[in-house]
């Protein structure tokens, strides 16, 4: 990875967008690389709309800001829209395909499709669609192995929800296979 | 076929901001459907304070002023003083109010600023999400007392209403709620008076209404209501604290 | 003849609080998770129209104030 | 009519009152508490406001509610007491809402002392208020100077919807001068004051809202933008100043308020030694009137002295104005000490030890 | 020890914690509630003082009060937060009382936003409290700087007897970035607090007094006095700069904090356009890093750019320590708004039309 | 020969500057005498406030912090937090608590700091000149009510105690004065108690003196004298509002 | 035998208040306006002490500090 | 009058200090002169002393401060210690020698002792020795004429305070008498 790779994930409130940005930034940490991770914070929040933005980088990262992103992770329609035009010519955009229906994606950007909300549900909660996500990011952009996304996985849950380890690893590996399954 | 109830004209077309069954919302129509049942749309100016209401200015049918944290009454003051003959009302949260305000409020109350105060105390800082305020209860886990609030560290729940009966000037003063819709009737009934009270020039008014935060209580919308009831009433109990118009007609 | 009560949501801003359907005396709204509106919520619906008594129990106690309820004797 | 004898206070507080203020809100502190005393009996008597305040922060939130609601409205302090008022002064500039602020400077930091001093130029001119903000602020001389500028403040105010203040030090505000009340001042087309919350019923089917929240950033940078197009408004057209025997001067210097006062009195001492000094005196502090330095024809100059009482504030608008030209000293009393003629005379005498690296 | 993920308001709390943080005083508000958050749970953990006070302007007292006893002291706020503060800034360097204070700021005037901005650089550097007086300020680029400036502040600041501020945008505030604790600073020698007012049996014989009130002019310009030659010490010894790619450049930006980021990114842009553009990062604010704009060996400058996240406030800075040098430019986004690297990339392509007149 | 009455050590030899007569000087040695007697000097900070005592600290023979317009009871929280074992008080006149510093107090007795106010009220802003004050009397003339203080536009006389007996953390809450030598007794044992509730660690306490202030009022020191026992007590009525030691031994 | 007293006053700090004067029991404090102090002030004098009872009521409300009262039985 | 004339005043807190500067102020402004008067202000005046200070002109006054006074009127010892030595060679101090014994002036100043005291008891009250001593001043200085000094003097007692405007002319009158004697 010669460039920091920019990353817009965005969707409603209470989808789990700032924890799968987190994640990434904490996978990047612990492979010994930078990362920053930016959330729209404040009021605007309780609109019901979240996102936030994540540069992973070998090295050290200038601007915490980009108006081109390598990659969109739409969680919701509204979020899709608001956000494709931001992708790089090149760029792709993986989206939640239970909410998000034969969506119009701008020139030039290749699009994912997954369908979160059925396969965490299959799992046997919604809660985890965020972590079904993070699995197909991780298949789309190898950057962090199983291993790592595991053992941060495992910090950030913390003993409290320690219980939650499994059917969350189980939802990585669902979305790994989703988008592997897509990239065929 | 009777219009039984609907949306009052006291509250604009744009969308609440407030998260899902905050009370926020209940109060707001309160307020404006007093506003509209006693025909002072037209001459009431409404001070939005700084907390989760502060858009307040966007939703209530009526000229708006958004005044600077906890400092509501004093703005109220610098309208009232100057539009006497107008309804001026502050809406303000427990921060805004109890904590950064209490000067500014205790000294228009003392003033007998002849303006309606809604105090809407959800014993928690709603906007800057769920720090500790004057008002949380004993035992509140909130953002700055993770452990629960502790009398000998954090002090005791501020009761402000207990406080403002100790004023003079003050012409009405109530603690009501709206965890069911008989307190949400209670509510306006109290809120009408405070409104009238101001129309005919009796002086400061106050109501303190019990509200719910959901998302910073960490509890639906539904047990929100249950809290109120069964752990906020007991340490901040319902009653009219004062009422001129009883007491002597002033 | 008791009053019977007609419900109009305006389901658009539903935020799926639930709170009509916890102060519906007789038990007749629900929240369709299977459909959410444009901000994301699911919103309530109605499973017996004709038991609705007009109480206007469930517009009182909504913050978003959505719900109109008309009447008829 | 004649001149009449006036304490600076009282000729703030009447002046005031002649530039059509309607509602005064302030709290007690020396040395101005003669405005606040005066109008507490006759403005009360005009039938028109008057609130003691129970603080500075609640009286400039009083000031914020009554220019809400379309009326002319002042507040007046001293330094501790203009410091409280700085998140009121920045929520009445992102308003837009006009007032007039009298402020009367006494020495610092902290409680300091109640004797005149400039060190609260910074405070005036830069504000500790947050953002993109600006006061416009005058700093007049003398008594009658401040009694003209003060019936004006409204009005200028009102023009472009900002605070004005009024920046005199304790000596102004403490003493006695003859005075003539009705000097006439400029008169300015005002646009009626469409944007009061003054309730719909003066305008129907549109609610009037007073707000400084833009949560949006784009939304906000519009609103910046627009202030600063006022801002560059005011510069271009409400920058004052007086040239003093600018005539070839050998030095020139900057002082404003009571300083200028004791420098002319330099000046001439100065001029009886056959040292040509000339003097820039800024009337409007912010705007700051830089370009009479750029201007500024003087062959012989050999430098620009700024005198202050305080530690050197202006200094900092002086030498960007100077932009390098020439050689910039400074002479400054601290603490609440007025210097006297002969220490300027002093400072001009051995300028070369006063240049500002 | 190896890298971790922090939260830059986490690593302020934290970093305050490594730094000897013994009480803190703090009212939520946005963009810096983490500050107060985290502390809550760990300063009260390791025993030490955490007060959620009923104000900004209790808060700064509370921070005076155990500033007067002798203890390591810090409150954290934001723009209007600060805004309230300013009575309690000028006492605490009137009274000469150590402690940090963070400053987190967000898009203004007013209630402005809540969205990054560097609009509160003249709120933090010229104040707004009354006097002649200087809050020692830094502008951190990263959170990892943030930390190492937070570890060193409260040393600084007992050093000085004087408030040290450490001032962040609301998107160092927000954002995570992986940052080293324990990373090493500077110590210096510290004095006893033999001040202190903490009961005379800790120092039989001597009373020791807080307290900034000097009623005679002379005492209080002997204070002033005093004072200013502590803050020439800290000009001397305290200016932090980086130079970045001052190799005979064809343009010089300045700038601070997130923006001297952004900066970073355009230069690398420009320099793919072969434009030689160096950088001059003040990382102390106030003491302003004046020096090196004298110091400067650039033949072949085209100009100064000053790029900030407001409407031109450090640019007042740039142009007293330029001098009329070179010509200068300003580039600048207002209300919370972020400028992206080819803007300012754009801004040095067409530097001509952003020269200050 | 037995020495009956000499100036307290509590009080250093610095010359007070009060006015002839005024009563700010007895208060301080009836605080300087409960000091000495308890023993605590040694470990007592007063927190002097911006008013005619803002010298005290220069009187009490103690470390001394000199705070900000209103702010004594923060400055208080800020020491006492850091030194709970030392004997922190505050000494404010009716302008610097009751108007500008009114939250301050509230707040610091509503987190219960184990602090000791002494509150003296003069109904006046004595340092400023005499102007009014929130306890100035109805119908008094001060330098901003020169038509006499009117309940319609001024409001009413502020009663401070009043409002703190309705705060739960209060240890101990008493008003007294000065007004002859059998209330000069009074007001000294309501301090002692105050100061050794303090030391005893039950939390805020708070002595409000009536105070006079012959130069504003306008009057000889011995008429203000009559005028407290005359005018002031009637509004202010002198007793004991809050006893925690009586109450419950908490 | 009645207790008597004997006063002491630091003449130079005394303000010329009155307020002893005004408390003394017997009557015996009077402010001597022919003697004014460095600070202008009349100072207090005694006019009969032997009828002095000790109480120290002078002293007590003496704002000053400057009156010491030592007694003998 | 070709300069400004300097004056201080000083003395004890109640002896009127105030009144007599700004009665020479309101003279001048009665005569279209330019005048200002400046008080030392603050609790300052509560540690029992006062003094403030007046210039006349017949031009523009510029510095209101001045350190070389032409004048010192002086109602008690202390102030004539401390402001003795800022009148400058050929000025003069007029003191109040019911309260000022044999004082020692610096060289070039000449003095005149004033029994105001005396006087003003001999008129019936202490108050008017501040107005004893205004006569003394007019006589010495010339700057102003009876009429003005009686029209300004009534303006300044006001209605409420007319009764006092005899007695207060006649203190004028027996000030100047004094002087007279001493000039001699
Ligand atoms: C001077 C200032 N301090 C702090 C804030 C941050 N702030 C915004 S809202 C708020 C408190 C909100 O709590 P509350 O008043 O109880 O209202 P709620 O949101 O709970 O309805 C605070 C502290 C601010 N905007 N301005
Ligand atoms: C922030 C600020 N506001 C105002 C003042 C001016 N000021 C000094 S003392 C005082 C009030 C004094 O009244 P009070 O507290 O009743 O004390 P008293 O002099 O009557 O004993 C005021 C308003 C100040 N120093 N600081
Ligand atoms: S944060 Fe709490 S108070 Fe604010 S809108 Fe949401 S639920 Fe209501
Ligand atoms: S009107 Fe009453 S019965 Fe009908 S749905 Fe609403 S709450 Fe239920
Ligand atoms: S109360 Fe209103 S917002 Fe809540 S679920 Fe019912 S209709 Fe929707
Ligand atoms: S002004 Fe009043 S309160 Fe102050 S010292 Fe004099 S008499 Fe006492
Ligand atoms: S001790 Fe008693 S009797 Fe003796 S002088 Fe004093 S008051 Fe009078
Ligand atoms: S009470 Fe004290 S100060 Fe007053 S007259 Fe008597 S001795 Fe003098
Ligand atoms: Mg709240
Ligand atoms: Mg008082």
């Amino acid at each position: 990875m010669c460039k920091p790779v920019n990353i817009r994930v965005a969707g409603f409130g209470g989808q789990g967008i700032m924890m799968f940005g987190q994640m990434l930034a904490y996978c990047a940490t612990n492979d010994n690389m930078f990362s920053l991770w930016v959330p729209s914070y404040g009021p605007e929040t309780r609109g019901g709309t979240a996102n936030c933005s994540v540069i992973v980088s070998t090295k050290m990262i200038n601007s915490p800001v980009f108006t081109n992103a390598d990659v969109l992770v739409a969680f919701n329609q509204p979020s899709l829209e608001k956000f494709k035009e931001m992708i790089v010519p090149g760029g792709c955009i993986l989206y939640n395909s239970s909410m998000i229906h034969d969506p119009i994606l701008p020139e030039g950007v290749r699009g994912y499709g997954i369908p979160i909300n059925d396969i965490a549900l299959e799992l046997g909660t919604i809660q985890v669609s965020n972590m079904t996500m993070l699995g197909a990011y991780l298949e789309f952009s190898e950057l962090f192995s199983d291993a790592t996304a595991e053992k941060v996985l495992e910090k950030y849950l913390g003993e409290k929800k320690a219980h939650l380890l499994g059917i969350n690893k189980q939802a990585i590996l669902r979305g790994r296979e989703a988008l592997r399954a897509l990239k065929g | 076929m009777e219009v039984k109830y609907k949306k009052t004209k006291g509250l604009t077309d744009s969308p609440l901001s407030y998260c899902p069954g905050c009370t926020h919302g209940i109060i707001h129509k309160l307020v404006a459907e007093v506003l509209e049942e006693l025909g002072v749309l037209g001459e009431s100016i409404v001070i939005a304070s700084v907390g989760c209401s502060v858009f307040s200015y966007r939703f209530f049918n009526c000229d708006a002023v958004q005044s600077a944290h906890g400092r509501a009454c004093a703005v109220a003051t610098g309208i009232k003083r100057n539009l006497p003959d107008h309804v001026v009302f502050t809406y303000q949260g427990d921060g805004d109010l109890a904590s950064i305000g209490i000067a500014e409020t205790i000294h228009a109350a003392n003033r007998g600023e002849n303006i309606t105060v809604i105090f809407v105390n959800n014993a928690i800082y709603g906007m800057t999400g769920g720090q500790m305020a004057p008002t949380s209860l004993i035992g509140q886990k909130t953002t700055t007392s993770p452990m629960g609030r502790m009398a000998e560290v954090h002090g005791s729940p501020l009761h402000i209403s207990e406080i403002f009966s100790q004023i003079d000037r003050v012409a009405y003063l109530e603690r009501v709620s709206v965890f069911n819709p008989r307190q949400v009737r209670n509510a306006k009934n109290a809120i009408r008076k405070a409104f009238t009270y101001q129309v005919e020039k009796r002086g400061f008014t106050m109501v303190e209404v019990l509200s719910s935060c959901p998302v910073n209580w960490g509890m639906t919308p539904v047990d929100s209501l249950k809290w109120i009831e069964e752990k906020m009433v007991p340490v901040f109990p319902l009653k009219v604290f004062k009422d001129k118009g009883v007491e002597n007609n002033v | 003849m008791p009053i019977k009560g007609y419900l109009t949501f305006e389901s658009e801003k539903c935020k799926g609080c639930g709170l009509c359907v916890a102060f519906c005396p007789v038990k007749i709204l629900y929240l369709d998770k299977n459909t959410l509106n444009q901000q994301g919520y699911p919103i309530v619906k109605i499973t017996d129209p004709d038991k609705c008594i007009g109480c206007a129990s469930c517009a009182l106690m909504c913050p978003d104030s959505i719900i109109t309820v008309e009447v008829k004797n | 009519m004649g001149k009449i004898l006036m304490k600076g206070n009282e000729a703030i507080a009447r002046a005031a009152m002649l530039g059509g203020l309607e509602a005064f809100f302030g709290y007690p502190i020396t040395p101005q508490n003669e405005v606040p005393e005066y109008l507490s009996r006759y403005l009360l008597e005009e039938g028109k406001v008057f609130v003691q305040a129970e603080s500075e922060v609640a009286a400039i939130n009083m000031v914020y509610g009554a220019a809400a609601a379309g009326f002319r409205t002042m507040t007046s302090s001293s330094s501790p007491g203009i410091a409280l008022k700085q998140e009121g002064i920045t929520y009445l500039c992102g308003s837009e809402l006009p007032c007039v602020i009298s402020s009367v400077m006494r020495g610092g930091p902290g409680l300091g002392s109640i004797q005149p001093s400039q060190s609260d130029y910074n405070q005036a001119t830069r504000g500790g208020g947050n953002g993109d903000y600006h006061v416009i602020v005058f700093g007049p001389e003398t008594i009658q100077e401040t009694i003209d500028i003060l019936k004006e403040a409204f009005d200028i105010a009102d023009y472009y919807r900002n605070p004005v203040m009024v920046l005199v030090d304790g000596l102004i505000g403490q003493m006695m001068e003859s005075v003539d009340l009705t000097k006439p001042v400029k008169k300015r087309f005002l646009p009626e004051k469409d944007y009061a919350a003054n309730g719909t019923k003066n305008h129907p089917g549109e609610r009037h809202i007073i707000n400084s929240l833009y949560l949006e950033s784009n939304e906000l940078e519009h609103h910046n933008l627009s202030l600063k197009k006022k801002y560059d408004l005011a510069t271009a057209n409400e920058t004052r100043v007086e040239l003093i025997n600018m005539n070839d001067p050998d030095y020139v210097i900057v002082a404003f308020g009571t300083m200028a006062r004791v420098c002319r009195s330099a000046i001439e001492k100065l001029a009886e030694k056959n040292i040509r000094v000339g003097m820039i005196r800024p009337i409007s502090l912010w705007p700051f009137p830089s370009s009479v330095f750029e201007t500024m024809d003087a062959p012989h100059l050999k430098g620009i002295l700024c005198v202050e009482m305080n530690l050197g504030m202006m200094l900092t608008d002086v030498l960007v104005a100077n932009n390098g030209r020439h050689s910039v000293g400074f002479f400054g009393r601290a603490g609440g000490v007025v210097p006297d003629p002969d220490e300027v005379v002093d400072a001009i005498l051995h300028f070369n030890e006063r240049v500002v690296k």
